[in-house]
């Protein structure tokens, strides 16, 4: 008798606390939501929500992309918002985690018209479902065709597809150095997009005379890049291709130069290098000559990108943008602007639904837009826009024509 | 045979700075019977202040190494007191949850406050000059020789300590047994906070030595450095000053062997799957004594 | 119910049955760091089970206990000979294993994860049904016999086993009776995810559930039911000017509580209290 | 002997584990040069005395004086620095270490003496010299307690405490402990021991205290101890 009492008790007291915490919470951040939904209307404010990784592992990238899409907001603010509405970034941290980012996409979905991040591949893919789910359109990193696919119309890739650049960026370097016939490729197995993009050279390069000898494997946070070098030198190729992100990239690079690769143009690094985890950690010997191509130019002469780099400047005690998300989360807004103004969207949440649909119509083959670092434009959602291909001379990266 | 050569000495390298790292956290071990993940924490913060104080000193290099050794000494000692009401309850399981939260808050500090969370490279002129004798394939850097020789030096030292000297006896005494070493009247507090200190200034040697070899730091050094120094540890047997060395080399040195001739896929699972083995097989570890 | 809440709650559900995963080996005094691992294996045979499969989702949740039980049960066997520390330590090598193996298997998907999991209607309601299981199977292991076996060995191996309790096979049974715990969580995490990765299930997962495990209490089975939802959503409790400062927060309240309440936020004493006021009546 | 100076006094000390009593109101004195045996069976509460003593266990109550100096509240290692050294039950032995480095920490306080003692010990138990590289939990239970012995008196202490010396040694290693405590008097040592083997005790000790349930039922001369019949019928057994 006893016993089953207890049995009851237990049941109804894990019941109470699940449901009076859990709703206590969901509900306040749900309220919250709403509430700011609501109001914008009220007080003719439009909210936009940016999702990015601004604690965690990937910060010194997730904050930058957070300031340009303030940044962005206060432009378009400046210049009297959107439709005469003011705008206003509700701004939630995804921490570089899938849970994390399918959390804080939840939090903004139900109200939104459209939604910019997450930044990575993985909190893109993970938040792209509930998303995909309320039919938001939903502008983050969805790198791959076939999960743009799976999520259309609403995914929208925030930067142009690697692989194709990597592909472009590798002739391009053969091509300026005809000497190279055979290279190696440096990718990480554990991240697709780099195992992708090895696949990618290795099957396009042939058609222009190249043969990739050999994929070297290289894992993230490995302590020394000396073992892959040295595989690398052993394969006695005339060039190098650093397919792995920045802070590996370095220390392949280091070690290769000094291990007797002494001809910097021997060696073109991929975009994922293109970071001060990359340029400022090699030395500038090492780095002299070398090549990388990227998603953004950092010395672009445009008066919209002059002024960013100032005001970036002023905030960051002197610091320069360079990661590539900077301009691509300020386009990402102001292509919201365009899209706004041209379909009149009211933010009225009586008419969410049809004009959800519309922005993703919109977005998902867009006419061109005028970006910050030239046009571009979203193609079945793939964006569409120039890279730049560099050389560096010394620690600063020149752009090649 | 070159490029064997060559992958051996990068080994060795590698191996050399896992073996201090384990020293040091078995010297926690002495002294708290703690197993400190966020000692290799402390190492990267301890790198950062060097950088730190590099860029704002204009290249001083004198006085980063000696911001270096303060700084590692204190924020050691200053994860002493977070210990103790542990370890004065006897709850050492819950020490290796409080040494990752250390660890969880130092790698955020990085993220948020040095370098905007950027990695950073230290100037040659703090690695040896960047001076390389190369023999084809073999690169022995001046750097790299430096520091397997302090490797080598700083270990002998500590094992000197702890062998040779009143305050080593009195550590290795309260890692056996608290009770007794009390009743001789060795301090708890005071003896807790010399090893401490000690293992700060490793934490010093190491994270100048890390830079000498690597050169670069950035937050994810310590998660670097951690799961793999503990699991090291436990694999040479906990406490083992010995073991620890001998089986860091031994693993710097396979480690960069399977880097080189296994497919890179497969390495974590084979590296971490035979340490298991090996602890399931051997619970005190490959050295170890039962105590 | 808004989305936002949805989620909140699924979450909150998989990180309690995972955060009891690890309560249940800690009943019987082992820090165990394998439950990252039977989550992974529960989440992808759930994905697997039910894209491929297309196996309905309770049968996929018994399936995942089943697999999570047998693959948890392999370790177990080999942890029985290790204990303390070492247990604690070395399991943790389990998550490096496993994140290595899922790499390399295609049919998981490899680096790219399984995508394109079926959606359930109605998961609110089954994870909550799912917690409750769980809690009365809890209960009622901790009011058992075995659940006094549990405890003595945890409160002294050396004194349970004269008792006559077999302290090997205790440590084997806490040890696959968390594996399957921690694939129901798994499972629930792939149905609310729809997408799983093999870096999902890494160190920074068990740092979350031992931060839940000490900070809400591991000496009661309640404590999760506090620290889940203040710790899973932090950053709502957070004023967001402090938002940069979250996960530091994070290490600075599983550090305080270790040093400063040493059974946790919710105690066995306060269990008794709130027991008894029931009883009363 | 009446001259003698008090080394140690202990005042209406209580002890308290939670809500159970170890020790109630225990009042206690040791003067110089002597050789005071605790009596009582196991549980009486001896061990919590000497560990009081010395600070590992807290007084709930009362006072302890050293030399005139009030060391209730002081720490263990301030304790033993001022004097005080302990062979603890069970012998204590730091097993993995070698027979030196034992005894090298017993005079963890005064490094200056630890040579000339070193060698006083070597002189008094040559058999350590022979053994003095050999791992401490290598030795026999009687080469431990005379380990645990040397190194106590390492440190020159003023008073030693002894907690159960004869505890599973052979008789004649008993008597050999004994004869040792007798010769350590000689040279102007104070000791303070328990014992349940009362009978060896007495005979050895120049006073006595019988401990029960935490209290003192007697006290007196080891003579008259040895002599009375309620100790007789209690500790020393038929004889």
């Amino acid at each position: 008798m006893k016993s089953r009492f207890k049995r009851i008790l237990a049941a109804t007291f894990s019941m109470i606390m699940v449901l009076g915490s859990l709703s206590g919470c969901g509900s306040s951040g749900g309220a919250e939501t709403t509430g700011s939904g609501e109001s914008s209307t009220a007080q003719g404010e439009l909210t936009i929500s940016v999702l990015s990784a601004i604690t965690g592992p990937i910060a010194f990238v997730g904050k930058p992309a957070a300031w340009a899409a303030e940044y962005a907001a206060g432009i378009i603010n400046e210049a009297g918002g959107i439709n005469g509405k003011t705008i206003k970034i509700d701004m939630h941290d995804t921490k570089f985690d899938t849970a994390e980012a399918v959390s804080a996409m939840s939090q903004v979905v139900d109200d939104a018209l459209v939604v910019v991040g997450p930044m990575d591949a993985p909190g893109g893919e993970a938040a792209g479902q509930v998303a995909f789910d309320a039919s938001v359109t939903n502008i983050a990193a969805f790198s791959f065709p076939d999960i743009r696919a799976q999520y259309s119309p609403f995914a929208i890739a925030y930067m142009t597809d690697s692989e194709e650049g990597d592909l472009l960026a590798a002739k391009h370097w053969v091509e300026l150095n005809p000497d190279i016939k055979s290279i190696v490729v440096f990718a990480n197995p554990t991240d697709p997009s780099q195992m992708a993009t090895a696949e990618m050279l290795e099957s396009g390069l042939p058609e222009v005379g190249v043969t990739v000898k050999k994929i070297i494997e290289v894992e993230t946070g490995v302590l020394d890049a000396g073992p892959a070098a040295v595989q690398a030198i052993n394969a006695d190729v005339d060039g190098y291709y650093i397919g792995i992100r920045a802070d590996e990239a370095a220390k392949v690079v280091s070690e290769l130069r000094t291990r007797g690769v002494d001809e910097g143009n021997r060696i073109c690094a991929t975009f994922a290098a293109f970071s001060p985890n990359y340029s400022d950690v090699v030395s500038e010997d090492a780095l002299n000559g070398t090549y990388i191509w990227n998603k953004l130019d950092p010395n672009y002469d445009g008066e919209e990108w002059n002024k960013l780099v100032e005001a970036y400047k002023a905030d960051n005690e002197g610091a320069s943008p360079t990661v590539n998300p900077v301009p691509d989360y300020y386009n990402a807004l102001m292509a919201i602007k365009q899209c706004f103004e041209e379909l009149n969207i009211t933010g009225d949440p009586a008419k969410l639904e049809t004009e959800k649909a519309a922005i993703a119509e919109w977005f998902y083959n867009s006419p061109v837009i005028e970006g910050i670092q030239g046009e571009f434009q979203w193609v079945e959602g793939k964006k569409v826009a120039p890279v730049y291909f560099f050389q560096f001379e010394g620690k600063q990266p020149v752009a090649v024509k | 045979m070159e490029s064997f050569i060559a992958q051996v000495i990068n080994g060795l390298a590698t191996g050399s700075i896992y073996a201090l790292i384990v020293l040091g956290m078995n010297l926690l071990v002495l002294v708290r019977d703690i197993v400190h993940q966020g000692y290799a924490h402390i190492i990267m913060i301890t790198m950062a202040a060097g950088w730190i104080t590099l860029n704002t000193s204009g290249g001083n290099i004198a006085m980063a190494i000696a911001v270096m050794v303060v700084v590692g000494v204190l924020v050691t000692m200053a994860t002493e007191p977070l210990f103790r009401p542990l370890c004065k309850r006897g709850a050492q399981l819950e020490t290796i949850v409080l040494a990752m939260s250390v660890g969880i808050i130092l790698t955020e500090f990085m993220s948020q406050f040095v370098n905007s969370g950027g990695n950073f490279a230290f100037p040659a002129s703090m690695r040896g000059g960047g001076i390389t004798l190369t023999f084809g394939l073999i690169r022995l850097s001046l750097a790299n020789i430096i520091a397997l020789i302090s490797a080598v030096v700083v270990a002998l030292v500590l094992l000197w300590f702890m062998h040779k000297t009143q305050q080593g006896r009195a550590i290795r005494a309260m890692a056996q047994n608290l009770r007794v070493a009390k009743m001789l009247g060795i301090p708890f507090g005071m003896t807790g906070m010399i090893g401490f200190g000690i293992a700060g200034f490793l934490a010093a040697i190491i994270a100048i030595l890390i830079i000498m070899t690597i050169g670069t730091c950035g937050p994810s050094l310590g998660d670097t450095f951690a799961v793999k120094s503990v699991i090291l540890m436990l694999f040479a047997g906990m406490g083992n000053l010995k073991g620890g060395l001998l089986s860091a080399l031994f693993m710097g040195l396979i480690e960069a062997m399977a880097l080189a001739y296994l497919p890179g896929s497969w390495t974590q699972a084979i590296f971490y799957g035979v340490i298991m083995l090996v602890i399931i097989w051997k619970p005190n570890g490959l050295f170890g004594t039962a105590k | 119910m808004s989305t936002a809440l949805s989620y909140f709650i699924i979450f909150c559900c998989v990180f309690i049955i995972l955060t009891w995963a690890a309560y249940v080996p800690f009943r019987a005094g082992l820090l165990y760091n394998g439950t990252v691992y039977c989550m992974a294996i529960g989440g992808y045979f759930a994905a697997l089970a039910s894209k491929t499969w297309h196996w309905p989702f309770w049968v996929c949740i018994i399936g995942a206990i089943v697999v999570g039980a047998i693959l948890g049960f392999i370790p177990a066997l080999g942890f029985s000979r290790t204990s303390g520390i070492v247990t604690a330590v070395s399991s943790m090598a389990l998550i490096f294993i496993i994140q290595s193996v899922i790499r390399n298997i295609d049919i998981l998907g490899a680096g790219r994860g399984i995508s394109g999991i079926p959606k359930i209607e109605n998961l609110v309601l089954y994870s909550l049904i799912l917690v409750l299981i769980v809690a009365v199977f809890i209960f009622r292991l901790d009011h058992s016999r075995l659940g006094r076996a549990f405890e003595a060995v945890q409160t002294d191996p050396d004194m349970a086993a004269t008792l006559g309790v077999n302290v090997k096979i205790i440590s084997v049974l806490g040890l696959t009776i968390s594996s399957a715990l921690g694939a129901v969580a798994g499972a629930i995490y792939a149905f609310n995810m729809r997408i799983i990765y093999p870096e999902t299930f890494g160190f920074s997962l068990l740092l979350s559930v031992m931060t839940m495990l000490f900070v809400g209490g591991r000496y009661t089975q309640w404590g999760m039911f506090i620290s889940v939802p203040l710790l899973w959503g932090i950053n709502k409790w957070i004023p967001s000017s402090l938002a940069i400062y979250a996960q530091i927060i994070y290490g600075v309240i599983l550090i305080v509580i270790l040093m400063a309440r040493p059974e946790g936020l919710v105690t066995r004493k306060m269990v008794a209290g709130v027991g008894r006021v029931f009883v009363r009546k | 002997m009446e001259q003698m100076s008090r080394i140690l006094k202990i005042e209406e000390l209580s002890v308290y584990y939670g809500q159970i009593c170890a020790i109630k109101r225990i009042n206690m004195e040791v003067f110089e040069g002597e050789i005071v045996t605790l009596i009582g069976s196991n549980g009486a509460g001896k061990s919590t005395l000497i560990n009081t003593i010395i600070g590992l266990q807290k007084a709930t109550k009362g006072k302890i004086t050293f030399m005139n100096e009030d060391i209730t509240k002081v720490s263990t290692d301030k304790v033993i620095k001022r004097g005080i050294s302990v062979v603890p039950e069970g012998r204590g032995m730091l097993a993995s270490m070698t027979v030196l480095e034992n005894l090298q920490l017993g005079a963890y306080h005064k490094k200056n003496v630890i040579e000339q003692n070193l060698e006083k010990v070597y002189e008094r138990f040559p058999i350590l010299y022979d053994r003095r590289l050999q791992k401490a939990g290598t030795l026999s239970g009687g080469e431990q307690q005379m380990l645990a012995i040397s190194r106590a008196i390492m440190g020159d202490p003023k008073l030693i405490l002894l907690d159960e010396p004869s505890l599973a040694l052979s008789p004649a290693y008993v008597d050999k402990i004994f004869k040792i405590l007798v010769e350590l008097k000689k040279e102007g040592m104070t000791i303070l021991l328990s014992e349940q083997n009362a009978k060896k005790a007495l005979q050895y000790s120049d006073r006595g205290y019988v401990l029960d349930l935490g209290e003192t039922v007697l006290d007196g001369k080891s003579s008259d101890l040895a002599g009375n019949p309620a100790v007789r019928s209690a500790y020393l057994g038929a004889d």
